[in-house]
């Protein structure tokens, strides 16, 4: 038999180059935009940034750019990166990753030089782009971890609205009625469950399919939080709603971290919901991909029968995950009502669960990525406001439609290939 | 795991047959929900109507103040609390089923007929129940009727108010135009779908979002009524409006025709046309239907078309029958109750039609159960999505029903 | 619950856990709900104040009033926008505790809610229905049209022309003015910042009378307070997209701050509170901002801010509201407008309240004068958006 | 370790899927479980490795009786399995495969890989397994895989390891290195038990024999016992093992491929310049161990590839670059190899099924409406023709046993006049009467002057149906041979040497381990 050459397939077959030109045109397209935006019609003022704030112990420098000579600059490295794009598909197929890294990265900075450049003021801050986008970016981010939990194990998680909104409400109910935040914080994530435990039983006893379910639950939450706001939560006592008046969880800014130029009001001023969302992002990760829990959740997400022919329960797997995934989407929903704002109001999550949805599928089924995503979203968002105090000629509608826009790209392929946990959304029934 | 996960391969897992097609025919997902949505019986459906009413039921009495008041002397007289419970729900669902039907309390003889109301509110909600249904039935999740209907309405309006045609031709322009509408919204997503695998799911509910961000410029901009400021289009030319089918007094209009016309169309569309036989194939086995020489990309593209132009049409219901100006909230919550329209009706087209007519029915006696009884409309949405939940699975209901026939005793002590 | 679930699941016997647990979970909202409401109704009784529709034995009721029915439908803001929804509603129900009539009330989320709303008011007999917001303009003409013996008053809305309709508007920028007076002068900073909700007249009209009335300040003193958030020239600025959403409000009121702005008025209903929220926890970081309602008294409507609160722009639709009643109980209804002004005090500027020591005399003074300017008409205030 | 199952029944609601079945496996022997597709071995495997709990019966291990109530149980006691579908996460490394489920970790349950690695390096030291524990198993070929699941079962200390039918997927080549590391196992005395439906390997490997019929032990035989009397166990009457077929009046060379490639879209070669042509009238079957590019061959044929190269013309028509409804229009009747996925939709009805692809023309339909009435017609006809065990046609395809589903296909494909026959696997998890009927229908259509291909990778279809043999290797033709050439030329074509060169290692004096394969 030794004569025999033992040749594995695919060692032998060739690789053909195919050649995919979908990169070099996209990105020359973009240069030709910037040459065209940034560079020729670029505006002739200035473009300031604003680091520090001005009660901040140190004190940081603007940023000054002049609009139109760093368009130029921009819109030559945006062609040169197009051009080398167009070489590496000519030659070796495969454009480098640097190089639309690197190409996305100076566009999105020469357009926000362009985009204030042009506004009246010329200069906005970015603390409190950054910082103020954690209003948005916290509940983003346990809506998203929520929805890394479920899909993870292979529970597609379209209730992460219903879940936010389930915690809002119960957290201000909760924390108006005990006259204690923690409390509230805690009902949320029980409440969170609550809605996760429906969505669990459902999709994965009943094998109904979990997005119609997830759908059906967000109308359900909404309408139920919707009816008891109604008819408890009005309810006043000397003009004031007693069971709409939460306590809420106080800041707790971290000595010097605080300080920090951006990083410090974004990150370390505050409340134990934010630094409850630092450590669950990098703890989900590890978790996630260092840990026995998380190559069983994993493999459960993956390739479900061979999970349980290891001895893995599936089901109580997924059951456990959907359930710890509710309780993440309701603290994130407590932030609303026990942080963000002081009382509750209906279907105040506007959608903001969709977007979670969006951040975990932008940041790839990764704790870590979905943090980012959601911050990138929360920034989108910000910036619109920003903007519009700034006075930009850019209607805030189109702004609006960023992040949506963005995600449709995503799952489109057209920002980098996602892949979905295999399993996700597919029930597994024995046998 | 030596790699950080977050960095993804850096290229494509090599496939063993990738074609263009391996994307779209990848899920198949769609196959198991249409069976086990369309398998059930009418006694569940029925059931789970009962279910769901009665916790609407239960919700209402422990939230009434009269109930809560009673029950706080319980033993002393019981009988107050039951009845005091009698009377907070017996009031609600009476409100609401004279609301949907006839109400001899009202005080003029329109008024009584609810019934009216209930046909004007179902219009919408048949034919946005059809898109869903239709997209369902070729394994898609078209949960953008909201988008498709506004950019419907929007289409509409735009001939409805922008341009004068003479009468039936200027309508015909409308009906049109919203349909071309809702079909490009919806279009996108089934392009995404057919070219990119991009999941139509996401797709559809971004393309909500941006619809509404997007009718809210053109509202302010291009669409404003001449001399308002507020983001509001000017109103439709009377010879754009679908007409009245009763005169003046009631709301009902053409758009009843026109959606019982489209369940027509879309019965025989799936059931009888050879375009239906291959949406059918589509839905329940992809893979299958291409090795059969049916192009799978561009039956989702051509389905996702006809479903946003059935929606579309929701808008023309919306735009040219009731509203007659078009503003961002048109749309109201037509395009996310039709998904729940379309799960009643099990994605077949006659039973989205009477599973329409029960939420118009909802809807309309909702607002008389929100007026007369003082119970918030929002518990509609809560019995109507608790309906859904419950047929969705039988098992549940078939359980619940054995567990009070065995134990009837166990109950009582 | 998770060591309970480990330990008794089981696939096989998974099914019946699940059933008890669900309904186990039914049954604990409800316990919740009738605790919750038990608590409700202790302190409703407690403190004496049953809902409207008990209200109908109280002072001066009499036959008449007991058959007279006042309805009201809210627009899509719901009568807890903490703003002229509210203020209608709560002016209704004052006339309802006043005169003892009896009441309805209709709650919109949609546009398509509106006529079918109006519509049950009319079944129910309705004669006078109060109808909230510029949205509900179409739906009023119709529902009015078709019952012409019942009557029916609009608010923000003058587009109307019908025997039977009320329109009640409000030149809330004159008001306003006054409000923007009183920032520029509080501010420290130089810098006083605005926001709405979404950029529709009845919004912009408080934008409009700020501006003028920070430009005023600017060219009366000499000063260059700039004001944020704002054009009144290009009418752009910076609009939450929202009346419902809370922390939008809080996001934009962080970023006016962010920018410096001291005193910020927020025009977005509900999103006041969200401001209210940003601007104490800016001040407890060490700043010191203020807040300027709108619509109705901030310092009664939403006590939570009133040690930042500097002032409000009323309008006084409560009053409005049971003026219309008498009238009609009275058989004298007339469809004319109702235009709010300074003049007939139908728009004001709140009382300082807490912070009244911040206010300088001199401002005060001259903020009489400005009054008196605008009511004579020898200090104009311009708005797209003012009622014609 | 011994081995005893007593009494296993396992049903599924009325379908009994073992009944009373009675088993004892011998510490250290190779013990094979023998019987058709659906008889139901890996039923009663599944039950052995606590997938199913079995409705009655037990299980006993050394004398004593066990209860398992998941795989963990089994694993515990000492059961590791092989299943026929790698039970492997292809997005894992080796490593983490193995580890999942025992894990190795550190404190607080972080893992320890570092601990896995060392096994596994342990393990294929041992068997000369060459696994590197770092590399994803989606890379690596199914051989490899295949000691994965070895290694995951060693891991755990399997005494009793039980394979199932692991042959399906492997060059007859690594058919006998899995032999070889059975042996071994054995030597260590690890119990194995082997489900197979192949004879050959049966007979090679085991030491004793049990066959399953319909559920229930039918008998056990003696490895030494006649191929023939295990099949007629087997099938439970005698059967005829090669098919009477005339020989081939070949024709006119009507369907010609020429220097076809498919490439996916990385850029691998999936068919690599392959060239041959088919006659009318004759049967070509196309040989080779799974995923050697066949599906590829025939989906391009068809027109599903869009990374195609090169030439497929029939009748001097060009195929390539044609939509799947032109190559079918033109003549093209295809029998999927995965009929309830490709071949099949399985809540349609029979009816529905059998105008699948004809659906657009007359009669069954007229300006784009279905005729109803004719569809019925057709399908009673056709149920009748090719005998289609079902109650009603209009019953759904998926209420069928895989035999009938795969009359249906054929019934709908022979349908029509044709000038291209190409069948996939055509009679995979078919039982053995209908494989007799099918093979017929595929002759008769040979010998009404059809050309026909068929693709299979069970030897005895492809040697039994064809005229000419080619094969195919890593996308690439080794040749084609004489439909009577030997199974031993076959299977080092099968390895990757052309048809020259293994004519030329068989010719030469020393070939030790083929020679004793019968």
């Amino acid at each position: 038999m030794s004569v025999v050459a033992a040749a594995e397939p695919s060692k032998l077959a060739d690789r053909v180059a195919i050649r995919s030109w979908r990169t070099p045109i996209l990105l020359g397209v973009f240069a030709l935009v910037a040459v065209v935006l940034f560079a020729i019609l670029g505006p002739d003022g200035q473009a300031t940034f604003r680091i520090s704030q001005d009660n901040d112990a140190w004190q940081v420098p603007n940023l000054v750019l002049p609009a139109k000579a760093f368009g130029i600059v921009a819109s030559l490295i945006l062609v040169a990166l197009a051009v080398a794009a167009w070489l590496q598909s000519k030659n070796q197929a495969r454009v480098a990753k640097w190089v639309t890294m690197t190409f996305a990265v100076v566009f999105v900075i020469a357009l926000m030089v362009w985009i204030i450049g042009g506004t009246k003021t010329q200069n906005i801050t970015l603390v409190g782009l950054f910082a103020g986008a954690m209003l948005i970016t916290t509940p983003l981010v346990f809506g998203s971890l929520s929805g890394v939990l479920c899909e993870r194990s292979g529970v597609v998680n379209i209730a992460i609205e219903g879940q936010l909104l389930a915690g809002a409400f119960t957290a201000a109910l909760v924390a108006s009625i005990t006259q204690n935040a923690f409390a509230g914080l805690f009902a949320a994530a029980v409440a969170g469950m609550l809605v996760s435990f429906l969505l669990a039983a459902f999709s994965i006893k009943y094998v109904v399919n979990q997005i119609i379910v997830g759908v059906v639950l967000n109308v359900l939450v909404s309408g139920l939080t919707g009816f008891l706001f109604e008819k408890i939560m009005k309810t006043k006592v000397d003009g004031v709603a007693i069971y709409n008046q939460p306590v809420h969880l106080p800041d707790l800014p971290i000595p010097f971290l605080s300080q920090i130029p951006i990083l410090g009001p974004m990150l370390f001023r505050q409340s134990i919901i934010g630094y409850f969302m630092l450590v669950l992002v990098v703890a989900l990760w590890f978790g996630l991909f260092r840990t026995r829990w998380g190559l069983r959740i994993r493999a459960v997400g993956e390739h479900p029968k061979a999970a349980d022919t290891v001895g893995i329960n599936v089901n109580r797997t997924r059951f456990l995950n959907v359930m710890a995934g509710g309780a993440v989407a309701g603290i994130g929903g407590a932030y609303f009502t026990l942080v963000a704002v002081s009382s509750f109001s209906k279907d105040m999550t506007g959608g903001l669960g969709f977007i979670a949805l969006a951040a975990l599928i932008f940041g790839r089924w990764n704790p870590i990525g979905a943090a980012l995503a959601a911050l990138l979203f929360g920034v989108a968002g910000n910036l619109q406001s920003i903007l519009s105090l700034a006075g930009t000629p850019i209607d805030g509608q189109f702004l609006a439609m960023l992040p949506y826009a963005l995600t449709i790209l995503a799952v489109s392929g057209f920002v980098g290939k996602s892949r979905a946990p295999a399993a996700s959304g597919q029930p597994y029934v024995k046998g | 795991m030596s790699e950080t996960p977050s960095i993804p391969a850096p290229t494509p897992a090599p496939t063993p047959a990738p074609t263009p097609d391996s994307k779209d025919v990848k899920d198949a997902e769609g196959t198991r929900v249409i069976r086990e949505i369309m398998s059930g019986n009418a006694i569940i459906s029925v059931l789970a109507v009962l279910v769901a009413l009665v916790i609407g039921g239960i919700l209402i009495a422990i939230t009434d103040p009269r109930v809560t008041a009673a029950s706080g002397y319980f033993f002393a007289d019981p009988g107050a609390t039951f009845s005091a419970i009698w009377a907070s729900v017996s009031e609600a669902y009476g409100a609401l089923w004279r609301g949907a039907t006839y109400d001899p309390t009202a005080r003029t003889w329109q008024g009584q007929l609810g019934i009216f109301e209930t046909l004007t509110f179902a219009t919408p909600l048949i034919l946005a129940g059809l898109a869903v249904t239709l997209a369902f039935r070729a394994g898609l999740f078209n949960i953008g009727a909201q988008g498709q209907i506004i950019m419907g309405a929007t289409f509409a309006g735009v001939v409805g108010f922008q341009m004068h045609l003479p009468p039936v031709i200027h309508l015909l322009a409308v009906i049109l135009a919203g349909a071309i509408g809702g079909a490009i919204w919806a279009g996108i997503a089934g392009f995404l779908k057919a070219r990119t695998g991009a999941h139509e799911v996401i797709v559809t509910i971004m393309l909500n979002y941006i619809a509404v961000s997007f009718v809210l410029y053109l509202l302010k901009n291009q669409l404003k009524a001449p001399g308002s400021t507020n983001p509001i289009s000017p109103q439709m030319d009377a010879n754009a409006m679908l007409p009245l089918l009763l005169g003046p007094n009631f709301r009902v209009n053409a758009g009843l025709i026109l959606a019982i016309l489209a369940v027509i169309a879309v019965a025989w569309l799936l059931n009888r046309s050879t375009l239906g036989f291959e949406y059918r194939a589509i839905g329940a086995n992809p893979k299958a239907a291409r090795t059969a020489g049916m192009i799978v990309s561009r039956g989702y593209i051509t389905v996702m078309l006809i479903s946003g132009a059935l929606a579309g049409l929701a808008g023309v219901t919306q735009i040219a029958g009731t509203e007659k100006s078009l503003d961002s909230e048109i749309a109201g919550s037509i395009g996310f109750d039709a998904i729940t329209v379309a799960l009643l009706g099990r994605s077949k087209p006659w039973g989205t039609f009477f599973a329409a007519l029960l939420f118009g029915a909802f809807k309309a006696g909702g607002t008389s159960m929100a007026v007369n009884a003082d119970v918030s409309i929002d518990i509609v949405a809560v019995v109507q999505s608790l309906i859904v939940l419950f047929i969705a699975a039988p098992p549940l209901i078939r359980s619940m029903f054995r567990i009070k026939a065995v134990r009837p005793e166990g109950a009582k002590a | 619950m998770f060591s309970l679930w480990g330990a008794r699941m089981r696939f096989d016997t998974y099914g019946g856990i699940l059933k008890t647990s669900l309904f186990g979970a039914f049954k604990r909202t409800a316990t919740l709900g009738t605790v919750a409401l038990g608590a409700t109704a202790l302190l409703l009784t407690g403190c004496g104040q049953a809902p409207a529709p008990a209200g109908g034995g109280s002072t001066g009721g009499t036959d008449a009033a007991a058959n007279y029915l006042g309805c009201i439908v809210s627009d899509s803001g719901g009568f807890d926008d903490r703003s002229f929804n509210q203020s209608s509603y709560e002016g209704l129900k004052k006339t309802v505790a006043d005169l003892g009539i009896k009441m309805k009330e209709a709650q919109s989320t949609t546009k398509a809610d509106f006529e079918p709303n109006l519509n049950q008011m009319a079944n129910a007999g309705c004669n006078l229905t109060f109808t909230v917001g510029f949205l509900l303009a179409d739906a009023t003409k119709n529902v009015a049209t078709a019952n012409k013996d019942l009557h029916y008053a609009i608010i923000d809305d003058s587009s109307i022309n019908l025997p039977n309709v009320k329109p009640v508007v409000y030149d809330t920028a004159q008001a306003a003015f006054m409000a923007g007076y009183t920032a520029a002068s509080v501010s420290k900073t130089g810098k006083v910042g605005t926001f709405g909700g979404i950029n529709i007249p009845t919004v912009t009209i408080f934008m409009d009378g700020f501006a003028d009335g920070v430009k005023y300040y600017n060219e009366k003193m000499g000063k260059s307070v700039q004001l944020l958030g704002w054009n009144k020239d290009t009418q752009q600025g910076v609009f939450a997209n929202t009346f419902d959403i809370i922390q939008e409000g809080t996001k934009a009121t962080n970023n006016l701050i962010g920018d410096g702005a001291d005193v910020i008025m927020p025009v977005a209903g509900p999103l006041g509170t969200g401001a209210g929220d940003a601007i104490l926890a800016a001040n407890k970081d060490g700043k010191d901002v203020k807040l300027v309602w709108v619509d109705s008294d901030g310092v009664l409507t939403a006590p939570t801010y009133k040690s930042i609160l500097l002032t409000s722009v009323i309008k006084t639709m409560g009053e409005a509201v049971e003026t219309i009643v008498k009238d009609d109980m009275a058989g004298k209804f007339d469809p004319t407008p109702y235009i709010g002004t300074l003049k007939n005090g139908g728009v004001a500027l709140a009382p300082f309240h807490d912070l009244d020591s911040s206010v300088s005399a001199e401002t005060k003074t001259q903020l009489d004068a400005i009054k008196k300017g605008i009511i004579d008409g020898t200090i104009t205030v311009t708005s797209k958006s003012s009622p014609k | 370790m011994k081995l005893e199952l007593r009494g296993i029944t396992k049903s599924f609601g009325a379908l009994i899927a073992n009944d009373h079945i009675d088993l004892v496996v011998a510490s250290g022997e190779i013990h094979s479980l023998l019987g058709e597709n659906g008889a139901g071995k890996s039923t009663l495997m599944n039950v052995l490795y606590g997938l199913y709990e079995p409705t009655a019966g037990e299980i006993l291990i050394d004398d004593k009786p066990v209860k398992f109530s998941g795989p963990a149980d089994a694993m515990a006691a000492g059961i590791g399995m092989v299943h026929q579908h790698f039970m492997l996460v292809p997005v894992f490394t080796v490593a983490e495969n193995v580890a999942l489920g025992a894990e190795s970790t550190t404190f607080g349950g972080v893992l320890n890989l570092e601990d896995t690695r060392r096994k596994i390096r342990e393990i294929s030291a041992k068997f000369g397994f060459n696994v590197d524990p770092d590399a994803l198993v989606e890379d690596l070929p199914v051989g490899v895989q295949q000691r994965v699941e070895i290694i995951k079962a060693l891991v755990r200390n399997a005494k009793i390891l039980i394979l199932d039918e692991p042959t399906a997927v492997l060059t007859p080549q690594e058919t006998d290195e899995l032999m070889e590391i059975m042996a071994q196992l054995k030597a260590g005395g690890t119990s194995i038990v082997f489900i197979s439906h192949k004879l050959r390997e049966v007979k090679a490997v085991s030491d004793t024999i049990t066959v399953i019929r319909r559920g229930k032990v039918v008998g056990s035989a003696d490895p030494t016992a006649a191929t023939t009397e295990l099949a007629s166990m087997m099938v439970g009457r005698s059967v005829s093992l090669t098919l009477n077929k005339a020989d081939a009046v070949p024709g006119e060379l009507t369907f010609k491929v020429t220097n076809l490639s498919v490439m996916n879209d990385a850029g691998h070669r999936l068919l690599d310049d392959v060239t041959f042509s088919v006659a009318k009238g004759e049967i070509l079957a196309v040989a080779g161990v799974q995923g050697n590019g066949q599906s590829e061959l025939t989906e391009a044929v068809l027109g599903l590839h869009k990374r195609t190269l090169g030439s497929i013309t029939l009748d001097g028509k060009e195929l390539v670059g044609k939509s799947v409804r032109e190559v079918l229009d033109s003549g093209v009747g295809f029998v999927p190899e995965d009929r309830q996925d490709d071949g099949l939709v399985g809540e349609f009805s029979i009816a529905e099924n059998l105008i699948l692809d004809l659906y657009t023309k007359a009669p069954y339909s007229r300006r784009g409406t279905l005729n109803r009435a004719v569809i019925a017609k057709n399908a009673d006809a056709k149920v009748a023709e090719f005998d289609v065990r079902t109650q009603s046609s209009q019953s759904a395809a998926d209420t069928l046993s895989g035999g009938n589903q795969q009359k249906v296909v054929l019934a709908r494909e022979l349908a029509r006049p044709l000038k291209l026959f190409i069948a996939s696997q055509p009679t995979r998890g078919v039982d053995v009467g209908s494989i007799e009927f099918l093979h017929k229908r595929i002759v008769a259509e040979r010998d009404s002057g059809t050309p026909v291909i068929i693709v299979s990778t069970e030897l005895d279809e492809v040697m039994e149906l064809a005229d000419r043999i080619a094969v195919l290797f890593a996308g690439k033709l080794m040749g084609i041979v004489p439909g009577k050439s030997s199974r031993e030329l076959l299977g080092l074509m099968m390895a990757g040497l052309n048809a020259a060169d293994a004519q030329a290692q068989l010719d030469a004096p020393v070939a030790p381990e083929n020679g004793e394969l019968p």
